[in-house]
Order: C-alpha cells, then sequence, then structure tokens
C-alpha cells in the first residue's frame, strides 16, 4: 500500500471517529475537540490526494487549500470554544439543555 | 467591475465600521446599499448583453489553476435579493429603537461578503471557504444580543454548520482526487458516475443538506431562528440557509449533472414533502411567534427540494424542468423575501405586545395596521395566494410536476397552501381579536414598520413582474444546457 | 566502524536511556516536584546525548551550530517551565496549607 | 513505511482515545498528541508547509486554547463528563451508522488512478507567479482570493468574539500576578528572538516553506508571552490602533486585490513584474495583523470574572 493510500484511509476513519464524537458526546469541549478531528481527517485525506509517489510532481494545490482550511477551521473552533465556555460558564454546564437532561 | 464591487464594498464596508466602533453606521450602510444593488442590476444587464453566462478570471487566471467566477441568471437574482435584504433590514435596524450592539454591522456586512462571494464563485473549495465565512458571521450575529438561550442556539447551529462544511469539504476532496480539479463548470463536462464521484457528491449533498437545512436535518433551525433578535432572524432564515441550498442546485445541475440518480431525487422530493407538512403542522402548534414564523421556514425550504424528483424524469423535455427550475428559484426569492418581512413585523409585533406569546398579539390590527397588513401579505406569498411570488413559485413548480407526470406533488402543494393559510390565519385572527386594556408598551418607531412592509411588497412585486426574471434566469442557467 | 560512529552510538544509546528513564519517572514518581525532576532529566540530558551524537554526524559547522541551538533552545524552556509548574505547586501546596 | 505505518496506527489510537476516554484531560491530552503525530503525518506526505501550519495552529494555538479552557472548567464535571457512549442503544446504532465507512474507503482506494491534479501547470506557470515556492505561488497568486476570505475569515473570527465580551479588550481581564522575576526575563528573552524568526519565515516563504501565515503565529505567540507577563499595553492603548493592524492582513489583500483593476487588469491580477514584490508587501501585512490576532484572540477567550451572572444559573 502506498503512502497515499495509507494516509487517505486514515484520514477518511478519522473523519468519521470524529463525525461519530461530535454527534454523540454530550461535552461541548468534547464535541469541538471531535470536529477538529474531523478537519485532521479531512485534511489528510486531502494530503493524500496531493502526494504522488514517486516520479510524478507533487501537487501543490491540495497543500494549499490544507493550509486555507487549517486556518478557517480554527478560526471556528476558538469562535465555539469561546461560546461553549460562556455557556459553561452562565450555565454551569459544559452541555447542551437536551444532553442535561439525558444524563 | 460589477462582480469586483459586489465582493469588495461589503468587506470595505464591514472594515471601516469595525475600526471605527459603528457609531454612524448610516453613511457605509448606505454606499454598501447603493453600491451593490447598482452592481447587481449591473450584473444583470451585462448579462443580457453577453446572451451567455461569463466568467470572470481572478488574478487573470484560467479555470482549472485559478479561481474564476461564474456570472448568469442565478447568480444576478441571488446578489441582488441579497442586497435588497440588506436594504431592508438594514433599514429596519437603524430604525428599531433596540438595534443591539453596535457589532451588528460589521457582522452582517462580513456575511454579506460571504453571500456575494458563494453566489459569483465558480471554485468548489473557494466556496467552502465563503460558506465558512457566513456561517461564522451569521452565528456571532446571533449572539450579539448575548442571552443565554440564544447562545445556545447558537453552538448548537454552529457545530451543525461546522460539521455539514467539513463534510461537504470530504466531498470535494474526493472529488479533487478523481478529477483534479475544483471549477464546477468545468467538472461538469467530465464527471462520470464512479464508485469515487458518487460518493463524493454523497458527502457534498449532505454536508447541504445539513445547512440549508432539509428535514430531518432541520433540529437545530427553530431555535436559531426564533431565539435571536428579529434583525438576524430575518437574515438566517431569508438568505444564509438559502446560500447551502443554492450551492447544491450548482453542484446538483452544474457540478455532477450525471451523478444523481433519480431515486436519490425522489429522496429528496420527499423528504420536502415531509418537511413541507410536518413543518407546517408544527408552526401550527406553536404557542409563541417567532417560532411559528421559524418552522414555518421548515415547511418553506421544502418546496425547494421537489425540483430534483421533478429533473429526474424530465430528460429529453427541458421545457418542464426550466418549469421546475423557475418556480424553484421564485420560491426562494419570493420567500426570503416574505420570511424576511415576517420575521420583522414579529419583532415589531413582539416589541409592541411585551412578549413573544402568540396570543399577546391581540390588538396589534388596531395598534398596528401597518405591521399586521405586512403580515397578511407575506403570509399570502407563503400560502401560495394570486398575485404573490409565492403563488407564481408554485405554480411554475406544478406545472413541471405535471408536465413530467408527478402529479403526488400537486397534492403536496395543495396541503402545504392550506396549512399555511391555517397558520397564517392563526396569527391574523388573534391580530384582529379586541384587547380591554392595553398595557403601556414600548412603541417601535413607524419607520421600521416600513421596512417590514417593503420586504413584503417586494415579495408580491415578484410575482407581478414575470417576463424578464425569466429570460434572464434561463439565461444559459440550470437545466438548459442538458 | 570509525571512532565517531561508535560515540555517536553509544550516546544515542545514553540518551535514549535518559528519556526512557525521564518517561518511567513522569509516570511512576508520587508528586509534581519529584516528576518535574525526572522530566527536566529526559530534556537535559537525553536530548543532549541526542544532539551530541547528531553533531558528530553532522556534514558542517553550521548545521553543528544549529543543533546546539536547538538545545539550548529547549533546556531555557524546559528550566523556564519547570520553575513556573514548581512555583505553582509550591504556592497551591501552601494555599491549601493555610485552608487546614 | 514502518514510520507511516507507525504514525497512521497512532493516529488511529489516539483519535479512539478522543473518542472513548470519559475524563477531559485525557482528550485534551490525547488530542494535543494527536496534533504533533499528525505533524509527522504531514513530513511524510512531503508537506513541510503543513507540518509547519499544523505545529503552529494544533501544538501551539489550539493546545494554548484547549488547556485554558481545561483549566477553566469544573474539576469536578470533568472526571464525570459523560464518555461514549451515553445509551447502549445509541452506542450500537453509532457502531452500526460506522458501516458507511466501507463505501468512503472503497471510494478513496477503488476509485482508479488518482488524477495527476493541478502539479504539472504550477510548475508550467509558476515562474509568471513571483514566488519559487508552489505553495506559495498558489497561496498568493494562482488562489489569491482563497486567501484573501481566509483572512477575512480570521478577521471575522475576531469581530465574533468581541460579540462574547461586548467590549474591547482590556487588561484586567488577563492573567494577572504573573509578574514573576524569572518569567519576565524569559519573555524579554525569548520574545525578540520569536520576532527575529517570524521575519525569518516571512522572507523565506517565497522560495521554501514557511510563509505568512506561519509567521504571524509564531509574532503572535510571542506578542502573547508578552501580553501574558506583563507587557499588555500595545494591546490597550488606543483600540482603534490595534483595530487597525488587526485588519491590515485584509486590507493588504484587498489593496492588493483592487489595485489591478485600475492598470486595466481583472480583480486580483497581480502585475506582471511586480508580483514577487506585491506578494512581500501583502504577506508582510498578513503576518503583521496574523500576529496582533493572536493575542486578541486569546485576550477575547477570557470571560469576565466580574461578572458573573448568577442569577442564570439559578434559575
Amino acid at each position: 500500500m502506498s503512502s497515499s493510500a495509507l494516509f487517505g484511509g486514515t484520514g477518511i476513519i478519522i473523519f468519521l471517529v470524529g463525525l461519530l464524537g461530535t454527534f454523540s458526546l454530550p461535552h461541548l469541549l468534547k464535541k469541538i475537540v471531535c470536529i477538529n478531528v474531523m478537519g485532521s481527517g479531512v485534511f489528510l485525506v486531502l494530503a493524500a490526494v496531493g502526494n504522488k509517489d514517486v516520479g510524478a510532481t507533487n501537487d501543490p494545490v491540495p497543500q494549499a487549500m490544507i493550509l486555507t482550511g487549517i486556518v478557517v477551521a480554527m478560526a471556528s473552533s476558538v469562535f465555539a470554544l469561546a461560546l461553549a465556555r460562556q455557556i459553561a460558564h452562565r450555565s454551569g454546564f459544559w452541555l447542551l439543555p437536551e444532553d442535561r437532561e439525558k444524563l | 467591475m460589477n462582480a469586483e464591487v459586489l465582493l469588495t464594498a461589503p468587506l470595505l464596508g464591514a472594515i471601516i465600521l469595525w475600526v471605527t466602533g459603528s457609531k454612524k453606521p448610516l453613511p457605509v450602510w448606505a454606499a454598501v446599499c447603493v453600491g451593490t444593488l447598482f452592481a447587481g442590476f449591473g450584473l444583470g444587464s451585462e448579462l443580457t448583453e453577453h446572451g451567455e453566462p461569463y466568467r470572470i478570471l481572478l488574478g487573470g487566471w484560467q479555470a482549472p489553476l485559478g479561481i474564476n467566477l461564474v456570472v448568469d441568471g442565478l447568480t444576478v437574482f441571488m446578489v441582488i435579493l441579497t442586497s435588497l435584504l440588506g436594504l431592508f433590514v438594514g433599514w429596519y435596524s437603524l430604525a428599531f429603537k433596540h438595534a443591539g450592539s453596535s457589532l451588528f454591522w460589521p457582522l452582517w456586512m462580513g456575511v454579506w461578503t460571504g453571500l456575494n462571494g458563494v453566489f459569483l464563485s465558480g471554485d468548489l473549495f473557494n466556496i467552502y471557504v465563503m460558506l465558512e465565512l457566513i456561517a461564522l458571521g451569521s452565528i456571532a450575529l446571533m449572539v450579539v444580543e448575548g442571552h443565554l438561550k440564544t447562545q445556545v442556539a447558537a453552538l448548537r447551529y454552529l457545530l451543525a454548520a461546522l460539521v455539514g462544511s467539513l463534510t461537504y469539504l470530504l466531498g470535494v476532496a474526493l472529488l479533487y482526487a478523481e478529477y483534479g480539479m475544483l471549477d464546477y463548470l468545468s467538472l461538469g463536462e467530465v464527471v462520470e458516475p464512479g464508485p469515487r464521484s458518487s460518493v463524493a457528491f454523497g458527502l457534498m449533498v449532505s454536508g447541504l443538506l445539513l445547512k440549508t437545512p432539509l428535514f430531518p436535518l432541520h433540529v437545530w433551525l427553530p431555535e436559531a431562528y426564533s431565539t435571536p433578535s428579529p434583525q438576524t432572524g430575518a437574515l438566517l432564515s431569508a438568505i444564509v440557509g438559502k446560500a447551502s441550498f443554492y450551492v447544491l442546485l450548482r453542484i446538483w445541475f452544474q457540478g455532477c449533472p450525471a451523478v444523481p440518480t433519480p431515486s436519490l431525487g425522489r429522496l429528496l422530493g420527499t423528504l420536502g414533502s415531509v418537511a413541507i407538512i410536518w413543518g407546517s403542522v408544527l408552526a401550527l402548534r406553536q404557542r409563541s411567534l417567532k417560532r411559528l414564523v421559524a418552522y414555518s421556514s421548515v415547511a418553506q425550504l421544502g418546496y425547494l427540494f421537489l425540483i430534483f424528483p421533478i429533473s429526474a424524469s424530465a430528460s429529453g423535455q427541458p421545457r418542464w424542468l426550466e418549469f421546475a427550475y423557475t418556480g424553484t428559484v421564485y420560491q426562494l426569492l419570493a420567500h426570503a423575501l416574505a420570511k424576511a418581512s415576517m420575521f420583522l413585523s414579529a419583532g415589531i409585533a413582539v416589541e409592541a405586545g411585551g412578549t413573544d406569546a402568540l396570543s399577546e398579539v391581540r390588538g396589534l390590527a388596531e395598534r398596528r395596521p401597518v405591521t399586521v397588513f405586512t403580515l397578511a401579505i407575506s403570509g399570502a406569498t407563503l400560502m401560495g395566494l394570486p398575485p404573490s411570488g409565492g403563488f407564481t413559485a408554485k405554480w411554475l413548480i406544478l406545472k413541471g410536476a405535471l408536465g413530467v407526470g408527478q402529479w403526488w406533488w400537486a397534492l403536496v402543494l395543495l396541503i402545504g397552501g392550506l396549512l399555511a393559510a391555517a397558520y397564517v390565519f392563526a396569527v391574523l385572527r388573534f391580530a384582529f381579536d379586541q384587547r380591554d386594556e392595553p398595557e403601556a408598551v414600548a412603541e417601535p418607531t413607524r419607520s421600521s414598520e416600513w421596512a417590514a412592509l417593503s420586504l413584503a411588497l417586494c415579495s408580491i412585486l415578484l410575482g407581478l413582474w414575470l417576463q424578464e426574471p425569466m429570460r434572464l434566469l434561463v439565461l444559459g442557467g440550470i437545466g438548459i444546457n442538458q | 566502524m570509525t571512532v565517531s560512529e561508535f560515540f555517536t552510538i553509544a550516546s544515542l544509546i545514553l540518551g535514549c536511556f535518559f528519556f526512557l528513564a525521564g518517561t518511567v519517572g513522569l509516570l511512576r514518581l508520587p508528586d509534581t516536584l519529584c516528576r518535574l525532576h525526572a522530566l527536566t532529566k529526559a530534556d537535559n540530558l537525553g536530548l543532549g546525548f541526542i544532539v551530541f551524537a547528531l553533531i558528530l554526524q553532522s556534514q558542517s559547522v553550521l548545521e553543528s551550530l544549529r543543533l546546539l541551538v536547538i538545545w539550548l533552545a529547549a533546556l531555557l524552556t524546559s528550566s523556564t517551565a519547570s520553575y513556573l509548574i514548581g512555583r505553582h505547586t509550591l504556592l497551591s501546596r501552601d494555599r491549601k496549607d493555610s485552608h487546614l | 513505511m514502518i514510520l507511516d505505518w507507525l504514525v497512521v496506527v497512532l493516529l488511529v489510537i489516539l483519535s479512539l482515545t478522543i473518542l472513548l476516554a470519559r475524563d477531559l484531560f485525557w482528550v485534551v491530552a490525547s488530542f494535543i498528541t494527536f496534533g504533533l503525530v499528525l505533524t509527522l503525518a504531514w513530513s511524510s506526505l512531503q508537506a513541510p508547509d503543513l507540518a509547519l501550519a499544523e505545529a503552529a495552529i494544533g501544538g501551539g494555538l489550539m493546545t494554548l486554547f484547549l488547556i485554558d479552557s481545561l483549566g477553566f472548567s469544573d474539576p469536578e464535571q470533568t472526571s464525570s463528563a459523560g464518555g461514549f457512549p451515553i445509551t447502549k442503544l445509541q452506542g450500537l446504532t453509532a457502531l452500526g451508522s460506522m458501516i458507511v465507512a466501507v463505501p468512503l474507503l472503497r471510494a478513496f482506494w477503488a476509485g482508479g488512478a488518482v488524477s495527476p491534479g493541478l502539479g504539472p501547470l504550477v510548475e508550467q506557470k509558476i515562474e509568471l507567479s513571483g514566488v519559487e515556492h508552489p505553495v506559495s505561488a498558489v497561496l498568493l497568486n494562482f488562489r489569491f482570493f482563497d486567501t484573501w476570505f481566509e483572512m477575512t475569515v480570521i478577521l471575522l473570527a475576531i469581530v465574533a468574539l468581541q460579540t462574547l465580551r461586548g467590549r474591547t479588550p482590556r487588561g484586567d481581564s488577563l492573567p494577572s500576578g504573573q509578574s514573576d522575576q524569572v518569567l519576565t526575563w524569559f519573555a524579554r528573552l525569548l520574545s525578540p528572538v520569536l520576532i527575529l524568526f517570524s521575519v525569518y519565515l516571512l522572507w523565506r516563504g517565497k522560495h521554501a516553506p514557511g510563509g505568512a501565515f506561519q509567521s504571524g503565529v509564531v509574532l503572535g505567540a510571542a506578542l502573547s508571552v508578552l501580553a501574558l507577563t506583563g507587557y499588555q499595553d500595545f494591546l490597550l492603548r488606543s483600540p482603534v490602533v490595534s483595530r487597525l493592524v488587526v485588519t491590515l492582513g485584509v486590507v493588504g489583500f484587498s489593496g492588493a486585490g483592487l489595485f489591478p483593476l485600475v492598470l486595466g487588469g481583472e480583480l486580483a491580477e497581480l502585475p506582471s513584474g511586480w508580483a514577487g514584490d506585491t506578494i512581500l508587501i501583502v504577506e508582510t501585512m498578513a503576518a503583521l495583523s496574523t500576529g496582533m490576532s493572536i493575542p486578541y484572540l486569546l485576550v477575547a477567550l477570557q470571560v469576565p470574572k466580574d461578572k458573573v451572572q448568577c442569577e442564570e444559573r439559578t434559575s
């Protein structure tokens, strides 16, 4: 298996693990971490797409997309983090109301 | 020059308003409105001159290497719609006493930039960046007022939006793996159904459905639209969700026209119908005005998805697809204008009545005739009464559906219209009720009422003005190049 | 095997030993201050030996200098960070004591 | 190859730890390690730019914010935060839904040959772009528009964070009582070095991995260190000036994007011959504003302690 195929597949698995966590973990901080994991999975897939095995030139466009994507994702997750912190601060729980009832 | 103004005027507006602390937003707001409206109409006339959709090569780089803007009829309508919303919602904000924080202005201008970017961009990755810009800005708009309830709704929306856009991005990555380009028009010529492109398409569509949202992914919507300030609710329901739907249209009909199967189209159509009925029933059961309006959005978004099953059987008969397509765009425009107007009116009613309870709307007709009139007009659009834009939209979709022999959607349209009538009249009935002792309440300004009314009138005007838009819309747009 | 190769291997093994010892210490030692002690050993000595090994193999003076700078920077940060952690531990311990 | 497998296995294990760990501390610690391992993955995929960015963002910024949030959260709540799954039914559904992994993986692996992508085209046109490093050429010339709006996203995030505070950053919410001698001495020593390094990264981006964003993050780290050790005056003296610096990146991109229109070119068409210089100016502005944004973000994250709304907690 080439390293592109290896990392691409891993990226997809990581994406799904993150997706699962985002939906099923009740803690807001965990949700946000999981979204970041999802993002890393997508970026791994993109990097694997851009990485051409021996012989061909590497494709810089996916790398540029990842760089842009990392920054954009970071901006959103910092905002999400701040929002979650404020909610935790004001309500006393790191949870969405619907999850609070479940626990 | 027009596209450039559309992209940069709101951006520069946002920067100026933020740096100066937006103490006097009026001149900047006016300049951006005038500039983008002129540019929007200019884009339309330029398109008519060209006679076919055209590209703008950003940086002078041709498509696969660079990012190209694509201008066609749909683009023109979307950017003009955004400018109109900017104009009237901005007017309302200026006139409304409790306009909220000064951060409303730079954030809305930022969202505006992102919206115009999505509508103009022809590049799938660039669209991702723009969608993130919109999501971030609109969620910040929600929390401008800082109630805990809104913050919770905002975080829920933000999580959904992030998951949606990352799912979309994974689809883009897989598509790039197969074809090595991001320009959706060029992709449309080469994409064929295959394991990779089908999965990529599925991912992009599901991400966008979560953001739009389509039933049953709408769980975040009611709270998100009903808890923030009326201006924000208006903008979110009118245009922010529509941006994702717009991208969906582009991908479905232009980016990967060969990929979607008829059964997928039927699935979306069915979910759309369920959304129409379920959303309306829930709207009918609400006891709060803003929540009623929010649930009605779930229903009205459902109509947009009827185009997919119709298009599946319309191959070889582009005429019917053309009807369905124009109808869908009309529904999009009419709903955006009417729903924005409803949210603004709801804001006025809440302000005048003191609470959000539907029963407190009682006596509004006496005190606030203009607002009640506005609610009635925009309600007419939602129901689809002639001569509103909503009527034209539903009539066009109906024609398309019957043309391809899918008569059952007519039934859905009929039931949806009746249910919409039921919930609109539920509001109006209270408004015309007598109220014994009018309490001392805040007095919203007249001017804010006129802003809401203008939006409602625009939605009616849309129904009266058909020839020109139709011709522009089918200019090389969706469904014609197949 | 040349002399430099012998020293490289020896100091790599030594460096790894210190890293291992530091990690074991971090996991096994009872309180924060003891753990800090273990950790700084890993940083200073472990990294030091590995950098030394690499310097022996490096081609140019510039490269050796760069490696040296890496080690110095790590020393500087780890000592400041351990100082801060240690101070925080002591302060919070005092606070606890005064509570009792 | 063995290293690749090691990295991959570690990544999957760490992501599963994030999913399954009950203790919040473990989740955050695993995520930080995840970021570091990811850096190895980027190097293995021959993407040193990404490794740099990941180290700066995943290893630096997100770590900072997450650990800060960890300290902010209630220790009793963190340990009983509720792991995965909450109910058995949910667990089963979740595992069942992992079936989607099969078509996804198949799409990636069995979809036929991966297209050559745009690599050859970039190589062909790179001479016109004004820079020698292909990733920089894509970011700052071919896909200038993306980067322009990426800067806008950062700006909007800062404005968005302000909605949560409702006021401009002030010194009182910065962690105080840290004016420790050792720390101050270290900050004084470190920040000039960091600033120098950020300039180096900026200059290097033209022909090798590096560039505005990485440089900006390093500059931001320097400014954050200063802000945290009592030199936060630069954030406070004039809100308008610091806001101006923060917007500098977007302003630079807008200027470079719009100026060609005056010359009769397309939007964002960097003037041929001057493309390299334009890019350098824009990058400098972007790095400055990114650098200024980071302490801004850091400050904006702090919840003002004196404004606890207890009434909402009780209701």
